[in-house]
């Protein structure tokens, strides 16, 4: 099981603010996303569509390529805004 | 290092004093304040909400900090940065660095607000006269973090 | 824009603020604070005096802010310079900028310091265990004045 | 007459802050450093010698090429150090 959280404009867009998952191990970011855009509907227009998603794994940015372990915390969000 | 992130507002001249005071051979601190305009995008901004990521906000800031003292010879850093409702002219961040010298100082300032704009897991909606909206990452943001590989 | 130069402190929280809160268009303050250190070039520094050119202090401090205003688009600023006795950890100088984005307020601010620190006539003698010095001026200074004509 | 100013180093090298002086019209920066140099001991030290001296005339700074004229005032200083 690994911890996804949403956050911002994708929290809003999902009605979600995160959930529990059940994925392969060893399983990228990347593919995760291609999991997650194949719930259709919202989730494909977020996960497949062009809109420049962030991810973090264990809360440090991270790249499409990165992989996911078990009991990972992994989050996705758009481009950071503060300041 | 000090590193915050409250709801309520803070006192930058007091934290700014504080940081300065810790040590009498800093000579410089450099501060920034960001807050709340009344105007963006060409729209009247009544307010803003900011969200943020608990756990990896702190950790996103403390790395940052840390690549700035690796980089510049300083002798503190103060990030605070408010979450939750904000209204126009409310500070939104302060960050202080103090150094021997004007010049490290300036340029970790400036170095640790670059990356705080595009790395702290930070988001600001708007409340406009529009309605409300998510604030759209800026390109010149992404641009101002770039300056910093090249040197 | 608002020069003082005055024997007196200052309160930085509080000159920041009335900066910052002047127009709900700004959305950065970049800040700049210079106290005295209690070590300089290897030697203990008990305190120091500030002389100045009355006068022209005040004349050279506008003509730079006023530099600054003509290449950065910033929506005002505020220079105070200390003369007289001051002891470690006093504050000298403060230098603070107002303007909607930070990249703007951050290079005026800079700019700022590095032709004050060339251009405007306070000298500085210190107190040290070797006795009473006048401190030279810092190459380093020139340079970073140097730095401007370029971009 | 011009006024003359001296600071810090150079006002306590002199042991004068200032005086009032006749000069020639359209006397240079340059040629009443001479006209100083010539009284000999600390004066020539510090007005001929390599001091790197800096001069503002009306409360500017001034090459020492700039002209000077009569009610001018005219300041002679080390190089500055606040800040």
């Amino acid at each position: 099981m690994i911890r996804l959280l949403y956050f911002a404009r994708l929290r809003e867009a999902l009605g979600s603010a995160g959930e529990e998952l059940a994925v392969a191990g060893g399983i990228t970011v990347e593919a995760l996303m291609q999991q997650l855009a194949a719930r259709g509907g919202v989730w494909a227009e977020e996960f497949a569509g062009d809109k420049s998603l962030r991810a973090a794994v264990n809360q440090t940015l991270a790249p499409v390529t990165a992989e996911i372990r078990d009991g990972d915390e992994v989050a996705f969000f758009p481009p950071v805004t503060g300041g | 290092m000090t590193i915050r992130v409250q709801t309520e507002d803070f006192d930058a001249g007091a934290e700014i004093n504080r940081l300065r005071l810790q040590r009498p051979d800093i000579g410089a601190v450099a501060a920034f304040i960001g807050q709340v305009r009344d105007l963006n995008q060409g729209d009247a901004v009544a307010g803003m909400t900011l969200e943020h990521y608990p756990g990896m906000t702190e950790k996103a800031l403390e790395a940052i900090v840390q690549q700035a003292s690796n980089r510049w010879d300083i002798m503190d850093a103060l990030v605070i940065h408010r979450i939750g409702s904000l209204k126009p002219s409310d500070q939104i961040v302060l960050v202080a660095v103090a150094g021997a010298h004007r010049g490290e100082a300036f340029h970790a300032c400036e170095f640790i607000m670059d990356y705080l704009k595009t790395e702290a897991p930070f988001w600001k909606k708007e409340q406009t006269t529009n309605g409300e909206r998510w604030v759209d990452a800026r390109a010149s943001d992404d641009a101002a973090r770039a300056r910093w590989h090249k040197a």
